[in-house]
């Protein structure tokens, strides 16, 4: 197995745990870190091309995790207040009761 | 051997992240996930992106999801059931989902032909690359992180005859 | 790093303790010398600033003491300067109490990642000429990516603790982390504009020139000046020191995050707080006092981590001169003073950075500089302190 | 200015840092075992059984009247009376106690037992260092122990104890008056033979 293909597998796994958590889990600041990990596995696909594909010093790869790391803070901020603010209106972090809008 | 060792820690932590039942174990869990991956960041030479994981993953949004998870007193659910109640399905879809990712890495042509260039970014070459070629996108995430901070604040804020 | 050999006196005198390590390293089989090396630096910089903070105590108890009329600790050992080791060994044989509520594994975990994390601050700090245990491309980034965990163990010690006060230091103590985390990187931005690089070892050459016998430390500018300050006021905040001691004011939540932990778990946290404080202050030095260097030019010959430990001493002493005048403050005062004066002036602090990178060298720059750090001072200051009415206090029931 | 409070603080406690070295006032804390402030003359703590000349048993004012047992709100002190009478300090023959226990732990030092005495038996003591490693014997003072010679008391409280000395004179005076007058009156109603014989003379005057 190349380096590069384990790092693609980590990524893979990390992705799939996150995408786990975020679809079976019923509360919602799990699901909002099983979307934290899939972020992540993406960054480490991005870094992982980086280092062992072609034109590493372009340092694409290395700006695309840079500006995913923000984007990831800020979703994380925007979707925590969403949550506080959805506990605030029907008191729970439960997923499956916030039920109001399908009919 | 050290990549494997972080890649474990790692995949330990994600899981783990996802299926305590006490939140703030969770939490814990993450940042230990998180730690293993700044680690195999560092393993790849990508020393300013480890650090910035640290920083920023464990120092800030770790923080904030503990903030969050204190603010709304749910660090114990007393719901008996973790999971939703269609689970089955979606443990489908990850499942197919892992096996259509895993069957493109290994027949992938591209891992066969990676160059393994031992190039590592300095920081000089970070901070020039930042400023010149990629100066406008950070203007835009300077700009998207004002919004979201201004969007949380409003989105959080007690609204207007809500007071307990 | 093996050297070549020193020439004269003084420079041996400087690198002993490099050229000791090289020396012990010598008679190891070659296979082991590198991780050799790095274990004996470790174990040095361990040993030196366990040391120093078991020094630091009885300075601070005595110096306190003196403050308010009274002797310090003067009866175990001369002076009283056995004291230390005595307080280690009540903390040591003490009961272990973990409460029986208490999340166990999260309950012990805290006080290690915490001193773990204040220890591996000093992986980038150079206490010498040539005495950096590693010289990182991003050396400041580490050390405030270090700095951050720190955060993460106060909460795990204050929500595994099961306890109401713990819980509510916790929270203070986080929240005034994470306001004061942002001058305290601000500020060590607007040095790492001028040096240009990330590496404390680089930022510290940088500032390794005189002019005249004034060395070329970056606190001796108008916005070092005022960085410096900054600086050093979120790093008091940051290590929760008196006047910011909020998350521990004994007389509000008895002891904040550390309320349950006894014994050799409450050492520990005692420990990891002033390694942190040590490092922080050492980052101060780094950044803008010019690190090892010697503060006048014909002092050079002084070994230079003498250089190093005076300045941490001083500023210690300046840390227990304060301790020993504030009072603590409120938490609305603590957070205006983060979010109305510390960062505004960070903000102001960097493009006076820029407008002084961008000026030619002489008066003007200094004129324009002072300027632009002093009238914000003023007048943020003036809006700080609008509202409050100082006048004397009428004591109701007294006289 | 911000900072100008700050600034005027720090300058105080710098004087008062180095100050504490060079001036006496600036450093006002007395090193306990080895160095003492001279105690206030009303200071009490304690209280201990006066007694008058040099044997404590045979001069123990102490008529054990048992007034202070009853008064005493803690009831830290037990009394047990003596069947056997001997003359006390005045010259009358009185009980006297066989046990007068105190014990330290419960005494909280109210000075109850020294206002209601009448005989000017019990007083206070300024002795605080009474912290003892032995908790039951230790702290259970019997009449040994809390026998103090009234050069003690003149010592400690030297205004109360001339008080407490005048009013004992007066007594006595009293009581001399009335034995003379009874002497007297029984020379008179006897024969004069029998006054010689009368132990209740008055030798001293």
């Amino acid at each position: 197995m190349t380096p590069l293909t384990s790092c693609l597998l980590l990524s893979a796994l990390l992705f799939v745990i996150g995408l786990a958590g975020a679809l079976i889990r019923r509360n919602a600041i799990v699901v909002l870190i099983g979307i934290e990990l899939m972020l992540n596995a993406a960054n480490l696909n991005f870094i992982a091309f980086w280092r062992y594909g072609p034109n590493s010093e372009a340092l694409t790869g290395m700006m695309f995790v840079i500006f995913s790391i923000a984007v990831a803070a800020a979703e994380a901020a925007v979707g925590l207040a969403l949550i506080i603010s959805l506990y605030r209106h029907i008191k729970t972090a439960n997923i499956d009761e916030v039920v109001s809008m399908s009919g | 051997m050290l990549f494997t060792i972080f890649a474990i820690l790692t995949l330990a932590g994600a899981v783990a992240a996802i299926s305590l039942r006490n939140l703030v174990h969770s939490v814990l869990a993450l940042t230990l996930a998180f730690a293993g991956l700044a680690a195999v960041y560092l393993l790849l030479g990508a020393q300013f992106i480890g650090l910035a994981q640290i920083l920023v993953y464990i120092g800030a949004v770790a923080i904030l999801i503990v903030f969050a998870i204190l603010l709304i007193r749910e660090a114990e659910p007393a719901s008996p059931s973790m999971v939703v109640s269609s689970w089955v399905g979606s443990v489908v879809a990850v499942l197919v989902i892992f096996g259509t990712m895993a069957w493109a890495i290994e027949r992938s042509a591209i891992t066969q032909r990676a160059t393994g260039s031992q190039a590592e970014a300095s920081m000089q070459q970070i901070g020039n690359a930042l400023m010149l070629r990629f100066a406008l996108p950070l203007e835009i995430i300077g700009l998207l992180l004002t919004a979201a901070l201004i969007g949380a604040v409003t989105i959080a804020l007690r609204e207007k005859g809500e007071g307990r | 790093m093996i050297l070549a050999p020193p020439n004269t006196a003084a420079e041996t005198a400087d690198q002993i303790f490099v050229i000791l390590r090289d020396w012990i390293v010598r008679h190891v089989p070659g296979g082991l010398q590198p991780i050799f090396s790095d274990l004996i630096s470790v174990v040095a910089i361990l040993a030196v600033f366990a040391s120093l903070f078991a020094i630091t105590t009885v300075l601070e108890r005595k110096g306190l003491g003196r403050i308010q009329n009274r002797y310090g600790p003067n009866r175990v050992g001369p002076f009283g300067l056995l004291q230390p080791l005595a307080d280690g060994i009540k903390a040591l044989t003490k009961e272990n109490i973990v409460p029986l509520a208490a999340d166990q594994t999260v309950y012990v975990l805290a006080p290690v990642v915490l001193v773990v994390a204040a220890f591996s601050m000093y992986a980038v700090l150079p206490i010498g000429r040539n005495m950096a245990l590693t010289n990182l491309d991003a050396g400041v980034l580490f050390f405030f990516a270090a700095s951050s965990v720190m955060e993460l163990s106060v909460f795990m010690a204050g929500w595994s603790s099961r306890n109401k006060y713990s819980l509510l230091g916790a929270m203070r103590a986080i929240a005034q982390m994470i306001s004061y985390e942002v001058p305290l990187i601000l500020a060590s931005v607007t040095v790492i504009m001028a040096a240009g690089s990330l590496s404390t070892v680089t930022i510290v050459e940088k500032q390794a020139g005189y002019t005249g016998i004034l060395p070329h430390w970056f606190i001796l500018t108008p916005w070092g000046f005022a960085g410096f300050v900054l600086f050093m006021i979120a790093t008091i905040a940051e290590s929760n020191r008196s006047p910011f001691d909020l998350p521990e004011g004994e007389s509000e939540i008895i002891a904040g995050y550390f309320t349950e932990y006894s014994g050799f778990k409450f050492a520990l946290f005692f420990l990891g707080e002033y390694i942190g404080l040590f490092a922080m202050s050492g980052l101060g030095i780094t950044l803008f006092l010019g690190g090892w260097g010697a503060p006048l030019s014909f002092l050079t010959w002084v070994p230079s981590y003498i250089w190093f430990f005076a300045k941490l001493l001083t500023l210690i002493a300046v840390f227990i001169w304060l301790r020993g005048t504030l009072p603590r403050l409120r938490m609305d005062q603590l957070m205006n003073f983060a979010w109305k004066f510390m960062l505004p002036m960070a903000l102001i602090n960097l493009v006076t950075v820029g407008v002084w990178e961008f000026l030619p060298h002489g008066v003007l720059r200094w004129l324009v500089c002072s300027v632009m750090v002093v009238v914000p001072y003023v007048l943020l200051g003036r809006g700080l302190m609008q509202g409050w009415k100082v006048e004397r206090r009428v004591y109701k029931f007294a006289e | 200015m911000l900072g100008e409070g700050i600034a005027k603080g720090l300058v105080e406690t710098a004087r008062n840092f180095f100050g504490s070295y060079f001036i006496k006032d600036r450093l006002t804390t007395v090193q306990y075992p080895e160095e003492r402030l001279p105690q206030a003359e009303a200071a009490r703590n304690f209280p201990f059984l006066v007694y008058d000349g040099d044997d404590w048993l045979a001069g123990l004012r102490c008529v054990s009247c048992q007034i202070c047992e009853k008064e005493c709100p803690p009831k830290c002190i037990y009394i047990e009376k003596s069947k056997d009478k001997k003359p006390d300090a005045i010259g009358k023959p009185q009980f006297y106690p066989t046990v007068f226990n105190i014990d330290v732990s419960v005494c909280m030092s109210c000075q109850i037992c020294v206002e209601v005495c009448p005989f000017e038996a019990i007083k206070m003591d300024n002795d605080f260092e009474l912290s003892t490693d032995d908790r039951f014997c230790g702290l259970l003072w019997d009449r040994h122990r809390l026998a103090l010679p009234n050069s003690h008391y003149q010592k400690i409280h030297p205004t109360d104890a001339a008080v407490s000395d005048a009013i004992l004179a007066e007594d006595k005076a009293k009581v001399d008056a009335k034995a003379k007058a009874a002497v007297e009156n029984k020379a008179s109603a006897a024969t004069p033979s029998v006054a010689h014989v009368d132990p209740g003379g008055s030798s001293t005057q």
